[in-house]
């Protein structure tokens, strides 16, 4: 499996996530610049954090109109899986590929530190190798990971079992404990904890290799069948 | 538009407004000897700049030879953006700290932000991946006034806003709250880089005909003449001094980083380096003289980003996020494309010479024509008297006393509170100390320890100083400092490779003051020569009083060792109950 | 040219941190008059005159990126200034 | 009571990063009609009637608390409401 991970002017965690995949899963990954038009060659796109273009006006406003932004649209649109992690998970949210929005932390500050998960939906093709219920311990940094939906979206988030992570202690104000969602289809996730900080005992929890290993799983089984 | 009239050389004389600018009437004098006239209102400034002790060390020179600097593992001493030690294999580290102090004591967010801003630079001009970045902190009581508290919170944000954006892991540093800081806080910024010894470059500009270009973000009238404003005493006069408050874009900082980390790989390029305190001037001249030319720029080509602007003022301003780089002649818009790439501009505004001058046009006319080494090497050094403190034959007449201690719960609880001892989660939380994921020791331990991916070395590195021991006994408290670097370092699992040192003191003008800083000086030096880490750069902040009452005397320590293997790594943490403790030493 | 003023303010029913967190300041302060506080945005924009109608862009301008329509409203003043 | 309508700007001389990111987004938008934009804050307050003079307690609080005198300027417009 062959996973983009696009580099906006500003990303920071794109490192991070390269090394993720290639070092701890070990599958393929390149870089993909910001003004790239044709992602047609990857099976799997990953957003990573960071501050694109500062973070200025609002997180993730201004990346979602990066060139290379029309083609995550038609990636999504195509199946493919699509991760966002805390930036990419705003940039998702302004692009409209996720539901909602986010605010600054409550406390208004940028915390990081490693958090308690608790994984909601384990059928998603991100979750698969996780219990359901399962506690993982993950890393979050960020000063605006307050997520917030209007009441009915929230109704429609948890009626399609869209919500894939909570936090045990909420550590941002966001909505209904709220870490990471789907799009409907399941095929897009956002989250603000970061899975690529926790591949590697290391470094304190490996606790975030099983989902990349989910999506490889998930997406052999998809094209194992089609072969 | 603002028509600024520009006093003329005689009226500078005649009106002693050179004081204004910090200078002397004996260094205003020797000004005159150099150039043989009155230099014009450009010149004066320029002078101003380079011989304020920000840029020229004229009272701290003398101190400063005591330091060893060199060793086997020494790759580049002090002089050059920062210092760099080897570790093997070609790979070498690459380390400075320096002071944000009256700045962040003004604006306490944009003033620890810039100030990380300006290490980072130091360390990526020299070629170098910054990997780590670190801090020294010193405020009043948290106790004793809103104003105390809000600086703190200003200056924790501010290193946050700027390291976490510009994506370098902020991995540690130390804090003390004490009285005599509370009118001049200390901020102190260390940044630590990674770096192949074949990509070391150097702020030189070589080369006669070759090109002068400008990279980065445009100047304004920010900041002009905070070099100067860096070497006085605060006022109650300084909350208005305006002009002297830099905003910064960690944004276009990393778009900068990366492109001179790819301009770093360019035949093309034949020097670089940053635009810090005294910007346009001290970068400019001081790669002219450390190559032993001239530089020839024309002002109208600086990019701008307000319309009038003086030659003064460009060439003054501290604007942030820039570099001065010379490429070779011909290959500019090679390197105009590969700024262009990050949305960066470059711009060709002037060209290396033989005639060791720095000349300056601007509408045609030159405006400055001075010798480069005038600037750079030539500012006067004055050796200050020296006096032994009342306080200091007080203290040490002073018999031992042994505290009683009758509630070991309660005391030690209640040392446990001090703000300065407890637990700096609040702070360290703010700092995205895990992005790149190399960090293997976060901040609460002894040192922080950062891997180096694809190898089984790792670095570790600590700031560290108690100005309590250092005010009590200059010379035993600066070998204290090194000594308690040097054990977080060890006992991390890492061998100590080298320090830096950033010298904050009081008013270098008064004998006792100055005596505090050679006591240190001597401290620091016997601690290095003894633990074979030589001082590989540093910085030096002088004049930090408050009506007239200085700080303790603060030499903060940056220390940086090497793990030889990620299995030596160890942590302070207790790990399971019931294993046996020990006490070591005396 | 226009110099144009954006205001960008948080939904009613969208939770400002920031401002009750300034409001709470301002209480410790001694300020027990303020009620509330919300906090948006102000921004100042100048245009050449173009082809287009400038009500026009500065709706789009508004709706595409200086505000996010899940959580925030905008209004905006435009003012003609005659070149000097 | 009182509505407050307080707007912060940055100083001229002050780098506004925000604003020129938005503007050099704008370009790329495609509205090269955009010559500048520079962003502030908006804050709306409300405030109960107290014994004190109304402006001296919001340039108290500006002062103070919502602008940074060191780089930037405010200003603000008092509506009074008569209360429902
Ligand atoms: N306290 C110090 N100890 C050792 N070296 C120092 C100290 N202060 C300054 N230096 C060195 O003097 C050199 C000249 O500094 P300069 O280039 O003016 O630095 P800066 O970038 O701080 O303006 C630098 O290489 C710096 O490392």
């Amino acid at each position: 499996m062959k996973f983009a991970v696009i580099v906006f002017p500003g990303s920071n965690c794109d490192i991070d996530m390269y090394h993720a995949v290639k070092d701890e899963l070990g599958e393929e990954v390149e870089y993909v610049w910001h003004d790239t038009d044709n992602l047609d060659e990857f099976d799997g796109i990953l957003l990573p954090g960071g501050f694109s273009y500062g973070d200025y006006l609002r997180t993730g406003a201004i990346a979602r109109f990066s060139k290379v932004m029309k083609e995550v649209i038609k990636a999504a649109e195509a199946g493919k899986p699509v991760m966002g992690v805390c930036n990419g998970f705003q940039i998702l949210l302004e692009a409209g590929l996720l539901p909602g929005a986010m605010r600054r932390n409550e406390t208004l500050s940028f915390i990081c530190k490693p958090v308690e998960l608790k994984v909601e939906n384990n059928e998603s093709i991100f979750t698969g190798e996780y219990a359901q219920g399962q506690t993982i311990t993950i890393p979050v940094a960020h000063g605006e990971g307050n997520y917030y939906c209007d009441e009915a979206t929230l109704e429609q988030l948890k009626a399609n079992n869209q919500i894939v992570f909570t936090y045990q202690q909420n550590p941002n104000g966001s909505l209904a404990d709220i870490a990471g969602i789907i799009n409907e289809k399941g095929n897009v996730l956002g989250m603000m904890p970061h899975p690529e900080r926790a591949v590697d005992s290391l470094l304190g929890s490996a606790d975030g290799l099983k989902m990349f290993q989910s999506i490889v799983k998930a997406w052999r089984e998809a094209h194992v069948v089609k072969a | 538009m603002l028509l600024k009239l520009e006093p003329n050389p005689e009226q500078i004389k005649q009106e002693k407004l050179y004081q204004q600018m910090g200078l002397s009437d004996g260094e205003f004098a020797l000004v005159e000897n150099i150039l043989g006239r009155t230099p014009n209102y450009t010149e004066t400034g320029l002078f101003s700049v380079m011989w304020s002790e920000h840029c020229s060390y004229k009272t701290s020179k003398p101190v400063l030879k005591k330091f060893p600097i060199s060793g086997p593992k020494v790759l580049q001493g002090p002089g050059e953006g920062a210092g760099i030690v080897d570790i093997g294999d070609g790979q070498a580290v690459v380390f400075k700290i320096e002071s944000h102090n009256h700045p962040s004591a003004i604006e306490p967010y944009q003033g620890a932000a810039t100030g990380v801003g300006g290490i980072i630079r130091d360390v990526f001009s020299m070629g170098a991946r910054p990997i780590a970045l670190l801090n020294s902190l010193r405020f009043g009581e948290l106790d004793s006034s809103s104003r105390v508290k809000y600086l703190f919170k200003e200056v924790v944000a501010g290193i946050a806003g700027y390291g976490n954006c510009i994506g370098i892991p902020t991995v540690g540093g130390e804090i003390q709250f004490e009285d005599c800081y509370e009118g001049n806080p200390l901020v102190n910024a260390m940044c630590v880089g990674l770096i192949d010894h074949k990509d070391i470059k150097k702020g030189q500009a070589h080369g006669a005909g070759n090109t002068v270009m400008y990279v980065g973000a445009k100047t304004g009238r920010d900041g002009i003449h905070g070099a100067t404003f860096a070497s006085v005493e605060l006022t109650e006069e300084s909350d208005k001094d305006r002009p002297a408050v830099q905003v910064g874009d960690p944004f276009m900082e990393k778009l900068l980083l990366e492109a001179c980390l790819e301009l770093i790989q360019s035949d093309a390029l034949v020097g670089i380096q940053d635009m810090g305190a005294a910007g346009l001037t001290s970068s400019s001249a001081e790669m002219a003289s450390k190559a032993g030319m001239g530089i020839e720029m024309n002002l109208d080509l600086v990019p701008q980003r307000e319309t009038g602007m003086t030659a003064y003022e460009m060439m003054l301003s501290e604007s942030q996020e820039r570099m001065l780089v010379v490429v070779k002649k011909g290959r500019e818009q090679e390197i105009v494309e590969l700024f262009e790439k990050y949305d960066l501009e470059a711009v060709a505004i002037g060209k290396v010479t033989d005639d060791k001058k720095l000349r300056l046009i601007h509408h045609g006319e030159v405006v400055a024509d001075v010798p480069v080494d005038s600037l750079a090497e030539d500012a006067p050094v004055y050796n200050m008297p020296s006096m032994e403190p009342a306080y200091f034959a007080e203290f040490q007449a002073m018999e031992n006393e042994i505290p009683q201690v009758e509630n070991l719960k309660e005391t030690l609880v209640k040392l446990l509170s001090q703000p300065t001892v407890a637990s700096k989660e609040w702070v360290y939380q703010q700092y995205d100390y895990m992005v790149r994921t190399n960090t293997v020791i976060a901040p609460g331990s002894d040192a922080s320890v950062v891997r180096i991916r694809g190898t089984r070395k790792a670095l570790a590195m600590t700031t560290d100083c108690n100005s309590r021991f250092v005010y009590l006994d200059p010379e035993t408290g600066g070998q204290i400092a090194v000594a308690e670097a040097a054990r977080n370092i060890i006992c991390s699992g890492a061998e100590p490779l080298a320090i830096t040192d950033n010298l904050n003191f009081g008013n270098p003008e008064k004998p006792e003051v100055f005596w505090q800083i050679e006591k240190a000086a001597d401290g620091i030096s016997e601690a290095c020569r003894v633990l074979e880490t030589p001082v590989i750069g540093g910085n030096v902040s002088l004049y930090n009083e408050t009506s007239g009452t200085a700080i303790y005397p603060t030499p903060v320590i940056g220390m940086v060792g090497l793990v030889e293997d990620l299995d030596h790594i160890t942590t302070q943490h207790f790990k399971t109950s019931s294993d046996l403790i020990y006490l070591v030493g005396e | 040219m226009y110099k144009v003023k954006v205001f960008v303010t948080l939904r009613e029913s969208v939770l400002d941190p920031q401002g009750k967190a300034v409001t709470h300041s301002l209480h410790s302060l001694n300020y027990p008059e303020v009620a509330d506080v919300r906090i948006g945005k102000y921004m100042e924009l100048t245009l050449e005159k173009s082809e287009r109608d400038i009500d026009e862009v500065i709706n789009e301008i508004c709706s595409k990126l200086l505000a996010n329509p899940v959580i925030e409203d905008y209004r905006y003043e435009v003012e003609e200034c005659v070149a000097q």
